[in-house]
């Protein structure tokens, strides 16, 4: 008989209850697709399992190094997917994953200092730094011919950074900042931030925020009184929940942006994959948490299941180099691997190119609201 | 800007925020009194009671004003529960162990919500709704409904604590918990009533966020600092004085915007209460001093 | 699971329970022993916690600070203006009672948080603060926990005397007079106000404290950490389970709840994996409901606290009080 | 000693002191007497430091102390009781007494830490003298039960008890004999006395038991809605006609 | 006559230790009955044990023929029983008007006859009526106190020290109408500390010492008793 083979576990953390309660279910279960098509394709290495152990940061750093701690040591993860904020990515690799010498990849944590963690090389994202997208937001703007926009950003690293950056870059490039305005999330009313964005003149509101959160209130009560006649978001806003709870209809003037693969049919394989598992794939920072877990994976195969080799293994797998591989090849890429061939996974977020820092520099695409949900109007550079 | 703008975009929507936060803060209002707790779980209950009408309108396929009704009763069975199974062993003991104990429900009654209507946003209507315009005053009829319904109810409440027997009997019982019951005033009922009101209007407060904006599960949680503001603003014990609290806080996050940059909207029901306390300790009616 | 991950599974709670045991011991300063209601402990946390981020991280552009001093001064900072932002707070709010100076520290702390959250050049807003020197922090993994444990405990050893000869002493005895009944307690001579600042004062040095070892122990500071949630609340949770007015109460409390915190996860991971997310909302409900039951059984903490002045041994045993 | 001067004290509307004058001698135990609400514990209030003065003054020693906190006042030797009994609930009664005595070096934080000696030796003092005056006042056994559990008559007389922590020189007491057994009552007679005649304490006293008033008290003053109504030996004022009416009654009366 | 209140051999605390041991005491129909004894002796104890206020470790109650040990208090009020107890005994928050108004809160009706007859004894109170009663004197309260109680009708009225802080006018009336209740067929249970005026005009006294039952006997007997007069009755 098979000699017992012992699973392999990696960490989905994750901020399942707290602020991002509403966003964290669909990235793990993004991640738990990819799991299981590993599982589904023949398993890891000689048949072991691969096993994603959740845990739950909460959003915070007091959680996050708890449940990284946990998953390390208690569960003994060989390397992570997450944790989904920055505050709890930059605590919980300073004082648990680095120095346990685990491999951690966020697929939603996306403030730039993540950038400057002394990391060992061992802290990578498949979401581009917030710098990223708000400049190619800013340009592309730009080129689709809008001069004069307003600016509201929920008040936390992820708007902050977008809206940061948008600014500085939208400015350069000769546009008009009519309005630029943070705000808390949760409250019940916004119709006074948007009154007085809108006294700035500009009829274009760019909107950093989260579609399934405060910038669903934030676009219903823009749309409902009649302020502003476009809108545009973040990757954050491009999520079903204004498509079902507004309706389609009202949304023939709102776009957003987010990161996609170059190859774009990564994005439809994905897309089809999550759907068929019964998932949103336009919940927000799904494709980053699949393409997290699913390099992670690859990784760990390629390091043949030591943590030791996965930082320099996720690098290889998709250094642009080598045999194409999109979501859910994983057979073909098991393979390829034995074969001690190179191969370059192209993700649904992106071909993720790892820098120096383990950043991404992402590829993004411009979206708007058709009739089944979000049709790309053109790339992003 | 012109003044059916500033009535139009910020004082209107104020007012509708502060209907809501107004409901809320009578039954904090009423615990504080006649308990003396601070009651953390108030927001959560009133998540939930925002989510059995949805669970009613979605069932059912009823409006959410006809599935109110069932939200009120359900939340206040639910309140007077709670109180029953974990707050009444509690009650001959300091009251910081109430609060604490009360902070346990509130992640409790939050995980139940979660467990059973998950943490997506839901709305009772799906798409949007524009408003009516009556002399250049734009109002929705949700609007309306939502200040008409919490003055009735808090009106409702304001005869029943002034005229009846029970209602002072609720102040008797606030006052001198010992004595009341020396005087045949059985405490159980007191008790029981306190959180049949609160636990109702809880309700009301959640399903009226609900109709103006969206449900989630961190909603109530959410509203719970402001309307703890409103109900000391106003002045603890005092009913009339919740519904003013509530307003001024309502008004004010509105307001704030015009002079305060807007990250900090949520600041300001603090500024004020912090300003009020200053001068005026009771609170605005003159309330009970703790 | 191997042995050496409990170790370090161990030692890495040892860490937190250390830190937020001083969070209580402060708490415990203002509630326990002058009845100060502050509800606003995460306010006093962050200004530790950034004072210390800014003097010791290295220099960045866009706000001030960056001074790259040791740690050990970056941590007396925290305690400074942890203290300095209590005075001006305490002078406002100290006059309210009980429940109102709730309200009014919870504002104070949402207004610190905001403005943490949103001023660039003071905090580097939303962002947070990164790269501080972790003491220790070259180790090996297990090695470095353990020495920044040992660490911990030793500050929290020095804290705990401290607040412990204070409590022992004449002051202490006055600070619990002036809880019990503020009038007669300035009709006996005691400068009422002036006394319940030094207490605020004292408190939240400690709890400034606590936010700069927090910071230091994972190299950054963000807005994220200040949650009232999880700065706030969970303190009040573990002084008032440990046993309010109990400085070792304060401390087994720390433990207890932090323990409750996280285990209670590893208990919910044994549902099964479809309900991987659903077990971490049961798990919410799980520690409320580990809460209520703690509660019941021992509403006056796990540690009640002691009749003071009945400690000498010949004393005959207090009858048990019907109410407190 | 101490002059109160035309003492106003008004309560939203309501005059509760309405120009009230009187001086009191060093050495001497003034009683004041009247009807229930005439402005007796008011006028305390007034003069500890409790109430600020509608209007009037106040003068201690030759100095102004109108309006000065009431922990001002104890430093400069003025001590008051309440009639409303108002221990420290949570203290034992050992430590209620404790807590009073004056100028305690353990009251400083640092010198808990600089000069753990000298505090200790205070501390053994002032308990010295506490567990004495419990003693005294018949608390022993209850000395180390939390003060909020004695009984009513406990803690009037723990009340008293404060007064004898310190040393003062006027010392306010309101209504010390309500509840108090009439045995032990005697016995805080002749303690007052002492304290009046060896230690040099002022006292000015609210009592409505004439007993005790006769025993001990020279001058007597009177108050009825706010006002003096008379003031002079027991004797002139007990058979005064007003006083009769509106405060002794008959019976009482009637004995003298 | 019959016996309408009997404590018999009564045992318990507030907490472990026993504040009352084995207390026995009745009152008859239409008598006054007055406990005197030191302070801490456990007399308001033992009042509060007849409303169940704490922990009963022997020893029952009875009332007009029912056990009552283990009623809830409103139960009790109901039954005919009315207290007042020596300390926090009035509604501060509410005015001396609706004190009056609580205290009849079981009875059904007009409460003006009841009112007035409060007003009558206390006139200082009913000019005042729409005061706080908080903010009132000590004797004040006292009087407030005492029509709360009275506004019911009971069986058996309990009064802890109702004397305490009144002025010598109405320590007389409070006495005067006490007998006049009587009259009106309601017995009386009273503590004092003015034992010699108590005992005078009381049918029956029992002095308490330490928890426990020390004499008993009829109000002069008592007064006679040179013993009693020194070490309770202040000599
Ligand atoms: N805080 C207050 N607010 C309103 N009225 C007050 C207040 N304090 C006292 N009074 C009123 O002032 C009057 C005098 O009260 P005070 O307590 O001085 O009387 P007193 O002479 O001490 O009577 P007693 O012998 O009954 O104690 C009373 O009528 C009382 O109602
Ligand atoms: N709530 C309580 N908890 C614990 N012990 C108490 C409590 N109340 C009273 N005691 C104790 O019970 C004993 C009797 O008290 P009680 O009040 O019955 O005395 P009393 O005879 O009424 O005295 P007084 O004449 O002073 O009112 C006292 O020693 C007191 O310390
Ligand atoms: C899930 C998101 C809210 C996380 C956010 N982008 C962050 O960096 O914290
Ligand atoms: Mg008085
Ligand atoms: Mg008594």
């Amino acid at each position: 008989s098979v000699p017992a083979k012992a699973d392999v576990k990696i960490g989905l953390i994750g901020g399942v209850s707290g602020p991002i309660a509403a966003m964290a279910p669909a990235m793990i279960s993004a991640a738990e697709l990819a799991i299981s098509q590993v599982n589904a394709q023949g398993g890891m290495m000689d048949g072991e399992q691969l096993v994603g152990v959740v845990g739950d940061s909460q959003c915070n750093p007091q959680g996050g190094t708890d449940a990284a701690t946990k998953a390390v040591n208690i569960e003994g993860v060989v390397g992570m997917v997450g944790p989904h904020c920055s505050g709890a990515v930059l605590a919980a690799s300073a004082s648990v994953t680095v120095p346990a010498g685990i491999v951690m990849v966020t697929p939603s944590g996306t403030s730039p200092e993540i950038t400057n963690i002394e990391d060992n090389d061992l802290v990578f994202r498949t979401v581009p730094s917030d710098d990223y997208q708000g400049r190619a937001l800013a340009r592309t703007l730009i080129e689709q011919g809008y001069g004069k926009v307003a600016v509201a950003y929920i008040n936390n690293d992820y708007g902050t950074g977008l809206a940061q950056a948008f600014r500085a870059e939208f400015e350069a490039q000769g546009g008009e900042i009519a309005g630029f305005a943070a705000h808390e999330e949760g409250k019940a009313s916004y119709r006074s931030n948007l009154a007085d964005l809108a006294s700035g003149g500009a009829n274009t509101l760019v909107l950093f925020d989260y579609g399934d959160g405060t910038g669903l209130t934030m676009l219903r009560q823009a749309l409902e009184n009649g302020f502003f006649e476009t809108f545009i978001g973040g990757d954050g806003m491009k999520s079903n929940a204004p498509i079902n709870e507004l309706g389609a209809e009202n949304l023939s003037t709102f776009f957003a942006s987010a990161p996609v693969g170059e190859a774009s049919n990564s994005l439809e394989t994905f897309n089809a994959a999550f759907t068929e598992a019964g998932g949103d794939p336009d919940a927000i920072f799904v494709t980053t948490a699949y393409d997290a877990a699913f390099m992670l994976a690859l990784a760990l195969e390629k390091a043949g299941g030591d943590k030791e080799g996965v930082s320099a293994a996720l690098r290889e797998i998709s250094n642009g180099e080598g045999e194409p591989i999109l979501p859910g090849e994983w057979a073909k890429a098991k393979e390829l691997i034995a074969a001690g061939t190179a191969i370059d996974y192209k993700g649904a977020a992106g071909d993720h190119n790892f820098d120096e820092n383990g950043d991404v520099p992402g590829t993004f695409a411009f979206f708007k609201v058709g009739n089944d949900g979000f049709e790309v109007v053109t790339q992003m550079k | 800007m012109g003044f059916l703008e500033l009535v139009n975009f910020y004082i209107i929507p104020g007012i509708v925020l502060g209907s809501i936060y107004a409901l809320g803060a009578v039954g904090i209002t009423l615990i504080f009194a006649i308990l003396r707790y601070a009651h953390l779980a108030h927001g959560d209950l009133a998540t939930l009671g925002a989510f059995v009408a949805f669970a009613v309108v979605t069932g059912i396929g009823v409006s959410p004003y006809a599935a109110l009704p069932v939200a009120i009763v359900a939340t206040a069975l639910v309140a007077v529960g709670i109180d029953k199974v974990f707050y009444e062993h509690l009650r001959e003991r300091p009251k910081i162990i109430t609060v604490i104990a009360s902070l346990g429900i509130a992640l409790m009654v939050r995980a139940v919500v979660q467990v059973i209507w998950g943490v997506d946003s839901e709305s009772y209507v799906r798409g949007i709704s524009r408003p009516d315009v009556y002399f250049g005053l734009r109002i929705r009829d949700r609007e309306i409904y939502t200040v008409l319904a919490m003055l009735a109810l808090v009106g409702a409440l304001y005869v029943f604590l002034s005229r009846s027997k029970w209602g002072k009997a609720m102040r008797a019982m606030s006052d001198n918990p010992n004595l009341a019951l020396l005087s045949g005033i059985d405490n159980k009922t007191v008790i029981v009533l306190t959180w049949v009101i609160a636990g109702g209007l809880c309700a009301a407060a959640g399903v009226f966020l609900g109709i103006n904006t969206e449900l989630k599960s961190m909603m109530g949680w959410q509203m719970l600092l402001p309307m703890f503001a409103a109900a000391i603003l106003g002045g603890v014990g005092r009913v009339e004085g919740a519904v003013l609290g509530g307003l001024i806080v309502g008004l004010a996050e509105e307001l704030s915007v015009l002079i305060l940059p807007s990250e900090y909207k949520a600041a300001t029901a603090f500024v004020i209460l912090l300003f009020m306390l200053l001068v005026r300790p009771t609170g605005i009616l003159r309330g009970k001093v703790l | 699971m191997e042995f050496i991950g409990l170790v370090n599974y161990a030692l890495f709670m040892g860490i937190f329970i250390a830190i937020y045991a001083l969070l209580a011991l402060g708490l415990n300063i203002q509630w326990g022993f002058a009845g100060l209601f502050n509800a606003g402990i995460a306010g006093f946390f962050a200004v530790g916690a950034y004072t210390s981020a800014i003097i010791t991280s290295a220099a960045a552009d866009g706000r001030i600070g960056g001074f790259e001093l040791p740690f050990l001064v970056g941590w007396a900072g925290a305690m400074v203006a942890a203290g300095l932002i209590a005075w001006p707070i305490g002078k406002i709010c100290l006059r309210f009672r009980s429940d109102y100076l709730a309200i009014a520290t919870i504002g104070v702390a949402e207004i610190i948080r905001l403005v943490i959250k949103s001023e660039e050049a003071l905090t580097n807003s939303a962002r947070g603060i990164t790269g501080l020197p972790r003491p220790f922090g070259d180790l090996p993994y297990v090695e470095s926990q353990a020495a920044f444990l040992l660490l911990m405990i030793a500050i929290l050893f020095v804290a705990y005397l401290l607040v412990e000869r204070q409590f022992n002493s004449p002051w202490g005895r006055m600070m619990r007079a002036i809880r019990d009944n503020e009038l007669a307690a300035r009709a006996m001579g005691k400068d009422v106000e002036y006394r319940r600042l030094q207490a605020f004062i004292f408190g939240a040095a400690l709890m400034g404290l606590g936010g700069a070892l927090f910071a230091h122990f994972n190299r950054s500071i963000t807005p994220e950490a200040i949650d009232p949630m999880v700065a706030t609340f969970l303190v009040w949770i573990m002084l008032i389970l440990g046993g309010a007015g109990n400085n070792r109460g304060a401390i087994l409390g720390a433990a207890v709840v932090w323990i409750i915190w996280s285990v209670s996860e590893i208990a919910t991971d044994q549902l099964p994996h479809e309900y991987a997310v659903k077990a971490k909302y049961i798990r919410l409900f799980l520690i409320g409901l580990l809460l209520q039951l703690v509660l019941r059984f021992r509403p006056e903490g796990l540690l009640p606290e002691p009749l003071r002045g009945d400690q000498g041994a010949s004393r005959r045993e207090p009858k048990s009080s019907a109410r407190v | 000693m101490l002059e109160l001067n035309q003492l106003v004290m008004d309560f939203s509307g309501f005059r509760a002191v309405n120009g009230c004058s009187f001086k009191v001698d060093e050495g001497t135990i003034t009683a004041l007497i009247g009807p229930n609400g005439a402005g007796k514990t008011t006028l305390f209030n007034m003069i500890a430091g409790a109430l600020k003065p509608t209007s009037g003054t106040i003068t201690f020693q030759g100095g102004d102390i109108t309006g000065l906190p009431s922990n001002e006042l104890f430093s400069k030797g003025l001590v008051r009781t309440f009639q409303i009994p108002h221990e420290f609930h949570r203290l034992t009664a050992l430590e209620n007494l404790m807590m009073v005595a004056p100028n305690q070096p353990g009251e400083a934080l640092l010198s808990n830490w600089l000069s753990w000696g000298r505090v200790k030796a205070v501390e053994k003092d002032v308990e010295a003298k506490a567990e004495e005056t419990l003693e005294f006042l018949g608390l022993t056994q209850v000395a180390h039960e939390r003060a909020g559990n004695l009984s009513g008559g406990q803690k009037k007389l723990l009340e008293l008890g404060r007064t004898m922590m310190t040393d003062a020189k006027l010392v306010l007491l309101d209504e010390p004999a309500a509840g108090v057994n009439r045995t032990l009552l005697r016995k805080l007679e002749e303690k007052i006395e002492i304290l009046n005649k060896e230690r040099g304490y002022t006292f000015i006293l609210i009592e409505h038991d004439m007993e005790m008033i006769e025993k001990l008290c020279d001058p007597v003053v009177c108050m009825a809605e706010g006002r003096v109504l008379i003031e002079g030996s027991f004797q002139t004022v007990r058979s005064d006609p007003q006083v009769l009416e509106a405060y002794l009654g008959e019976t009482v009366g009637a004995e003298a | 006559m019959s016996t309408l209140l009997s404590m018999e051999d009564l045992t318990g605390g507030y907490g472990e230790a026993d504040i009352l041991r084995s207390v026995s005491l009745h009152v008859d129909d239409r008598e006054i009955v007055v406990i005197v004894g030191p302070n801490g002796a456990g007399k308001s104890t033992a009042m509060k044990a007849v409303f169940g206020l704490l922990k009963v470790r022997g020893g029952r109650t009875v009332f007009d023929g029912d056990d009552i040990t283990g009623w809830s208090p409103n139960k009790i009020v109901q039954r005919g029983i009315c207290y007042v107890p020596q300390v926090d005994n009035i509604f501060r928050e509410m005015s001396i008007q609706e004190n009056l108004e609580m205290g009849a809160f079981l009875k059904k009706g007009d409460l003006s006859a009841a009112y007035d007859r409060v007003y009558e004894l206390f006139p200082d109170l009913k000019e005042r009526r729409r005061t706080l009663a908080g903010s009132l004197s000590g004797g004040q309260r006292q009087m407030v106190a005492m029509g709360r109680a009275l506004m019911l009708d009971p069986k058996l009225l309990l009064l802890d020290e109702p004397t305490a802080g009144l002025s010598p006018r109405y320590m007389e009336q409070i006495f005067q109408i006490s007998r006049d209740v009587r009259d009106t067929g309601v017995a009386i249970l009273l503590v004092e500390q003015h034992a010699k005026q108590a005992l005078a005009f009381a049918d029956r006294g029992y002095v308490l010492a330490a928890g426990q039952n020390r004499h008993e006997g009829t109000g002069a007997d008592l007064l006679a008793n040179r013993e009693i007069a020194e070490m309770f009755l202040g000599g």
